[in-house]
């Protein structure tokens, strides 16, 4: 049956209440369980083996002294995986990343592992398995590894996207342009020209719960994984791709996920887990301890953008130019395309030019952070924007207005837009109280834009009516943040029954369709559609019931609240049947009730905020204080409002993060030097002041209720609203992320010199 | 290494159990009671998953041998309801969404019960101070502070 | 390895003084408990020590405090005298970690882990504070300067253990305070820290000072120099330039990845000059 | 019949043009149509390649109509946090 998902403006009644969430219980008396906290009979504990080098040849591993530890059951390496060499590329660069084949890329880069009867014995034998390494040259840093006598990452990389094809090797993997019109005839046209360069270092994801898995082969073939992931039909296809096993054979179990931010879209140590599990006959367990997943799971980009950009004493820009480098690890990727895509596409530009380019450095593979790619470009545009403000005399939030996409605009990434949001989220800011609140001593206030791609993607969901007339809803996206809460309201509203007369579960990957992860913001947006439909089918069966029962037609059967209606006068003005009534009878009416639903959820949209800040500046010691912050953002329609706020407020912290404190310290040796919460500093509870939220509500074309995926474009604004906060509070612009106190005292103090 | 016979008070249960010389108090929660409600976020202290009460202190439980046990009374997360019935700091973090993820609750809601034990009415800034030492990478914390205050002011019997 | 609890000072020096390559004193844990973690830590033998009576007492002498090696952080801020006398060591132990350190960690574990970053170690040492220390040939007490020799390292002999911090108590007209620099409100190391102690004369004239930097050199530093700017003064502009210059002068920090040599000089002045200011005012200057 | 824009990517693969007009009302029709006649296209458009239409990014959905004259750009497949 064809699913509309054509917006269809209709008075919700659950959808907008804010219920308790139906895991809440579960997580407040500590019996939710996450990855570390499932185990089976007879399991085996699996530590890795990591690279001390960032950048070493393995020339041989002997692990015959650590087989002949008591206790040890198995222990692998890349030679017991199979050789991808000459297969499918990026399935490659996957399992290398898992288990270095021929080189160590980087730091912390897993070499061996080993599963053992327990901890004392696991650590007994990574100690007694020899490594041979021929250290090589390292390069960690984005730019030094552009120089043209940098060390070559990989010896095979010729960059892409330029023509003619370069014939030597190279760490720029690829150069991607995106844009429109003739800048250089842009800049001719401008008044005042603002030219900076960039820089941000690498950040995390930061999720409090370590990477864990529980693997289990069997001799039949058959496995089981549970896992803490965003996507456990995801890591089924790529474990089974990287193993050679039966996708059917391989059962994903998704835990309660602590936290994932992009960064559990992603395998890390799985297949190591099952390659143990089959080796050793047993389950494995694995957990990552937190230096591991600092050193070897998903960090972003560091990132060295160039700026340009153009504009009329009249406030119009005439021109806009980003040069934007993004270190990706040692495997390309397309980080920096995404950032050349994000950078410029909250205006409106006449043109417009952005290269992206992909560098390869000895640090871990980059992977996505919510909303990849996007924070960092729209840190240095939105700096140089600010700037450019100040230089032409005015207001920064006009000059954004004056210069803002809307519908009809060609974006800078290519697509004309349809009806978009920044508009709305920047005339509120301008209207917001605490844009005109007054400002104290070494006070600045900053604001900032961010745009995001959303996604929605394949999904699947079953819509179950019991026989006591509530609902069982099996969803295939992880439950990051509350989703189930709000597919619940989904369900509820769709079917005119009460939010808590339906209980939504995480199928495993062996009981519902393939799903999608929760990513690209497509977690409620996505399965909310799949929901809606399936439970337009349930309606359907339940209409057919109904024409049963009353033995009439069921076109003459109309479903409102929640009730089966008989048409017109002509059916005796039979008492409407409730879902409770149906479900009880169902056994004598065709069966079990269920709804289901496969589609794909398309048309996600883009999505727009503007972020408000203030900054207190110590500036005697660089120290600054975030005193308020406001988030701006355009939801479509907030299924669960406080889960909506939750996201905005949780992005915007962590974008405080990235631009106060947050980075990768590498030493000259190429090591990571700060693999802890210690030295990696995260905000915590008394560096934050309340964070405000304003949800703005404009309609998605493309979703029944108007949803728009809300997860994460609050990153985006953050870096660079602090960054213009900062800068305006001391007077000095600050262009390199983090802006930590010794960069902030360093510039006064330069400023202050002269 | 031989193992050690220790007993304890947990959750006021009288407790017994063997532990390795140099194993933790949460792993032996974890590991060798079923106690899984602590969670290891970082093992060095850091991050306040997986806090647990001892003597009336807050303790980061991956800091404290099993051994050290030996004596002690420990309340852990599983102990803080009155069976079905939520402790006042459970029901308002689940009201004020003050948990997405929930990984770190557990051990924001240890932090917590310990701090209103001390301080029934803490201000914003006392409870931020309080609670540094629980990391959230979800909230921002905001809903963890308003849900903690609003706790606060039930316990105190001032919105019953 | 082993785990033992023994009962009196004499069983835990003979203990340590045992046979054991390598032992360790477990009072609070917070710093060993976090070395055991590594894949790299060995030990044969861990001692702990709060079963001791005493360790986990705050005693009140008539001149002075002793602080039992065993007491954590926490519970010094809740001895009313103690924290009168001497804010700022309560300050500064306070701001170890978070609560949950502070539920545990000790002001001798801060010591003896004898990192340069500690912060109770630049209050303590401004204070003029002493430690008991227990070995097998008997007890002994010592500056609480000479404790730490380097990172990482204590002049402590093989069989010895600090079993208390002993805190004089002086007259009137006294005043401490410590201050550190972290990059966030909380849960970070020094990259700066520095304690102030004042003695005030009748007229409100500084008598005598101490200041102890932390964090710029590979051991506390007490600066002669920098206490000296401030004797005689009544902490004028001119008198606290001097004192941050001073304190910048007698920094001699690195470069890490907790700050720079010159963020560190120039915020060891800073700090200095408003923890003077605290101190001061503590003494009853005006 | 639209008009679809390359990304830049996939010009060497089409005789070097950014635009080729297609006859299709669907995006499954227009891909097909272009990987027929321009077979270099065949791996770059399995798993990686996205298509706005007036500036909507479909990832999946290949049965999406083609407005007669609509914006149609292939783009590369975008990932998400």
């Amino acid at each position: 049956m064809s699913f509309d998902a054509a917006y269809q403006d209709q008075k919700l009644k659950s959808v907008g209440t804010r219920p308790l969430r139906p895991d809440g219980v579960d997580k407040v008396t500590g019996r939710a369980r996450y990855g570390a906290d499932f185990n089976m009979p007879g399991q085996l504990v699996a530590r890795i083996l990591r690279s001390p080098h960032a950048h070493a040849r393995i020339k041989s591993i002997d692990t015959n002294r650590a087989e002949a530890v008591k206790g040890v059951k198995a222990i692998i390496t890349a030679a017991d995986l199979p050789d991808l060499t000459n297969g499918d590329a990026g399935t490659y660069a996957i399992l290398d990343n898992c288990m270095a084949r021929e080189k160590a890329m980087y730091d912390g880069h897993a070499v061996a592992a080993v599963a053992a009867i327990d901890e004392h014995a696991a650590r007994k034998a990574l100690k007694f398995i020899e490594v041979e390494y021929e250290v090589l040259p390292h390069v960690t840093d984005v730019d030094a590894a552009m120089e043209d006598d940098a060390p070559l990452v990989k010896d095979d990389v010729f960059t892409t996207g330029v023509e003619p094809a370069p014939t030597k090797p190279s760490n720029i993997a690829n150069r991607a342009e995106f844009g429109h019109g003739d800048v250089e005839k842009g800049f001719g046209a401008a008044d005042v020209i603002v030219e900076r360069s960039y820089k941000t270092e690498q950040t995390h994801q930061g999720y409090i719960e370590p990477h864990a898995c529980v693997a289990n082969c069997n001799s039949d073939g058959s496995a089981e994984l549970w896992v803490c992931t965003q996507g456990h039909f995801v890591y089924r296809q790529n474990c089974a791709d990287l193993l050679g096993l039966e996708v059917s054979k391989l059962r994903v179990t998704s835990s309660e996920i602590g936290g994932g931010f992009g960064g559990k879209t992603h395998v890390w140590a799985e297949p190591v887990a099952l390659a143990l599990s089959r080796k050793a006959g047993r389950p494995v367990k694995l957990v990552m301890s937190r230096e591991e997943v600092f050193r070897a799971s998903g960090p972003t980009s560091a990132t060295s953008i160039d700026v340009r950009i153009g504009a009329t004493k009249d406030g119009k820009i005439t021109a806009a130019e980003a040069t934007l480098r993004y270190a990706s690890g040692p495997y390309a990727d397309m980080w920096a395309e995404l950032g050349a895509m994000t950078s410029f596409a909250c205006y409106d530009l006449e043109n417009v030019k952005t290269v992206g380019l992909e560098i390869l450095v000895n640090r871990p593979k980059t992977t996505a952070y919510r909303a990849p790619s996007a924070p960092m470009a729209a840190f240095a545009v939105e700096s140089a924007i600010d700037e450019l403000a100040h230089k032409i005399d005015m207001d920064a939030v006009d000059f954004r207005i004056k210069n803002a996409a809307s519908e009809g605009t060609k974006s800078s990434y290519g697509p004309v837009y349809g009806p978009i949001g920044i508009g709305p989220t920047l005339r509120a800011a301008k209207e917001h109280p605490h844009m005109s609140a007054p400002l104290g001593k070494n006070q600045g206030r900053g604001m900032a834009c961010g745009f995001w791609f959303n996604f929605g993607g394949q999904t699947c969901t079953d819509l179950n009516v019991n026989a006591d007339g509530t609902v069982t809803l099996a969803v295939g996206t992880v439950d990051v943040g509350g989703s189930r809460a709000s597919l619940s309201l989904i369900a509820a509203e769709e079917l005119g029954i009460e939010y808590q007369d339906i209980k939504a579960v995480i199928a495993d990957t062996a009981t519902l369709g393939y799903n999608d992860m929760t990513d690209g913001s497509r977690g409620t947006f996505s399965t909310s559609m799949a929901t809606i439909s399936a439970a337009r089918n349930a309606i359907t069966v339940m209409r057919e019931r109904a024409a049963l029962t009353w033995d009439i037609p069921v076109e003459d059967v109309y479903w409102e609240d929640g009730h089966a209606h008989a048409a017109g006068a002509k059916h005796d003005n039979r008492a409407p049947l409730s879902v409770k009534e149906l479900a009880a009878e169902a056994g004598n009416t065709g069966g079990p009730i269920a709804g289901h639903s496969e589609l794909v959820a398309d048309g996600a949209g883009v999505s727009f905020a503007t972020h408000i800040c203030d900054i207190e500046v110590d500036p005697e010691t660089g120290s600054s204080r975030v005193v308020r912050y406001t988030v701006i953002q355009d939801a479509g329609k907030a299924v669960h409002p406080s889960y909506v706020e939750g996201q905005y407020q949780g992005g915007a912290a962590q974008g405080i993060g990235w631009a106060l404190n947050e980075e990768y310290i590498y030493g000259e040796d190429g090591r990571l030097q700060n693999p802890g919460f210690l030295d990696y500093r995260i905000p915590v509870c008394s560096d934050l002041p309340m964070i405000d939220t304003q949800i703005l509500e404009i309609p998605n074309p493309n979703h029944p209720y108007g949803v728009r995926g809300v997860g994460e474009t609050s990153i985006v604004p953050p870096l660079a609203a602090i960054a213009n906060a900062v800068s305006n509070a001391v007077g000095v612009r600050m262009a390199h992320i983090p802006i930590s106190p010794p960069r902030i005292l360093a510039a006064l103090t330069d400023a202050a010199d002269g | 290494m031989s193992s050690i016979a220790v007993s304890t008070t947990i959750n006021d249960d009288d407790v017994e159990f063997l532990c390795q010389p140099d194993e933790t108090l949460l792993d032996v929660l974890r590991n060798r009671l079923g106690l899984m409600g602590a969670k290891e976020g970082c093992g060095t202290g850091d991050c306040g998953a997986c806090s647990a009460i001892v003597d009336g202190r807050v303790v980061c439980s991956c800091l404290v041998l099993g051994a050290e046990a030996q004596g002690r009374t420990i309340e852990t997360i599983e102990g803080m309801a009155n069976g079905s019935e939520l402790h006042p700091l459970q029901r308002k973090f689940i009201e004020h969404a003050a948990l997405q993820c929930g990984i770190c609750t557990p051990g924001f809601l240890m932090a917590a019960k310990a701090l209103l034990e001390v301080n029934p009415d803490p201000t914003e800034t006392e409870i931020r101070f309080w609670l540094a030492g629980n990391l959230c990478r979800c909230t921002g914390y905001d809903k963890i502070v308003r849900a903690v205050q609003d706790a606060a002011a039930e316990m105190r019997g001032e919105n019953a | 390895m082993r785990y033992e609890r023994p009962q009196t000072i004499q069983d835990a020096t003979a203990l340590l003084a045992g046979a054991e390559a390598k032992s360790y004193v477990l009072a609070g844990g917070t710093d060993l408990l976090v070395r055991m973690q590594s894949d790299d830590f060995e030990a044969d033998l861990i001692v702990d020590i709060k079963a001791i009576a005493g360790m986990d007492q705050i005693t009140e002498v008539e001149d002075g405090f002793v602080i039992g090696a065993g007491v954590p952080c926490a519970a010094l801020a809740e001895n009313a005298a103690l924290v009168a006398a001497w804010p700022g060591v309560v300050e500064a132990a306070n701001l170890i970690g978070s609560t949950q350190i502070q539920g545990r960690c000790t002001v001798v574990g801060n010591l003896c882990n004898a990192s340069p970053a500690a912060d109770s170690v630049p209050a303590l040492v401004a204070s003029n504070a002493r430690v008991r220390i227990a070995g097998p040939s008997g007890q002994r007490e010592v500056d609480i300067l000479d404790v730490p020799v380097s990172p990482g390292k204590t002049s402590l002999k093989k069989g010895e253990f600090i079993e208390a911090v002993v805190l004089p108590k002086g007259a009137a007209h006294l005043g401490d305070a410590y201050l550190r620099f972290i990059p966030r409100t909380e849960m970070d190391i020094a990259v700066v820290g520095v304690g102030v102690h004042l003695a005030l004369d009748d007229a409100g004239a500084i008598s005598s000072a101490r200041v102890a930097l932390g964090a710029v050199g590979p051991k506390v530093v007490l600066s002669q120099e920098a206490a000296d700017t401030l004797v005689g003064t009544k902490l004028e502009d001119a008198a606290l330039e001097a004192l941050a210059t001073a304190c910048s002068d007698a920094s001699n920090p690195i470069d890490d990845k907790r700050g720079t040599v010159a963020f560190r000089k120039q915020v060891a002045g800073v700090l200095a000059r408003r923890a003077a200011q605290t101190a001061y005012t503590r003494a009853g200057g005006k | 019949m639209v008009d679809v824009t390359l990304w830049a990517g996939l010009r060497p693969f089409a005789d070097n043009q950014e635009v080729v007009r297609v006859d299709a009302r669907t995006i499954r029709e227009m891909l097909r149509k272009l990987e027929e006649r321009y077979p270099g296209l065949h791996e770059p458009f399995r798993g990686q390649v996205a298509v706005a239409v007036n500036g909507v990014i479909y990832r999946n959905d290949w049965s999406q109509e083609l407005p007669e004259g609509a914006e149609v750009m292939l783009m590369r497949r975008l990932a998400g946090g």
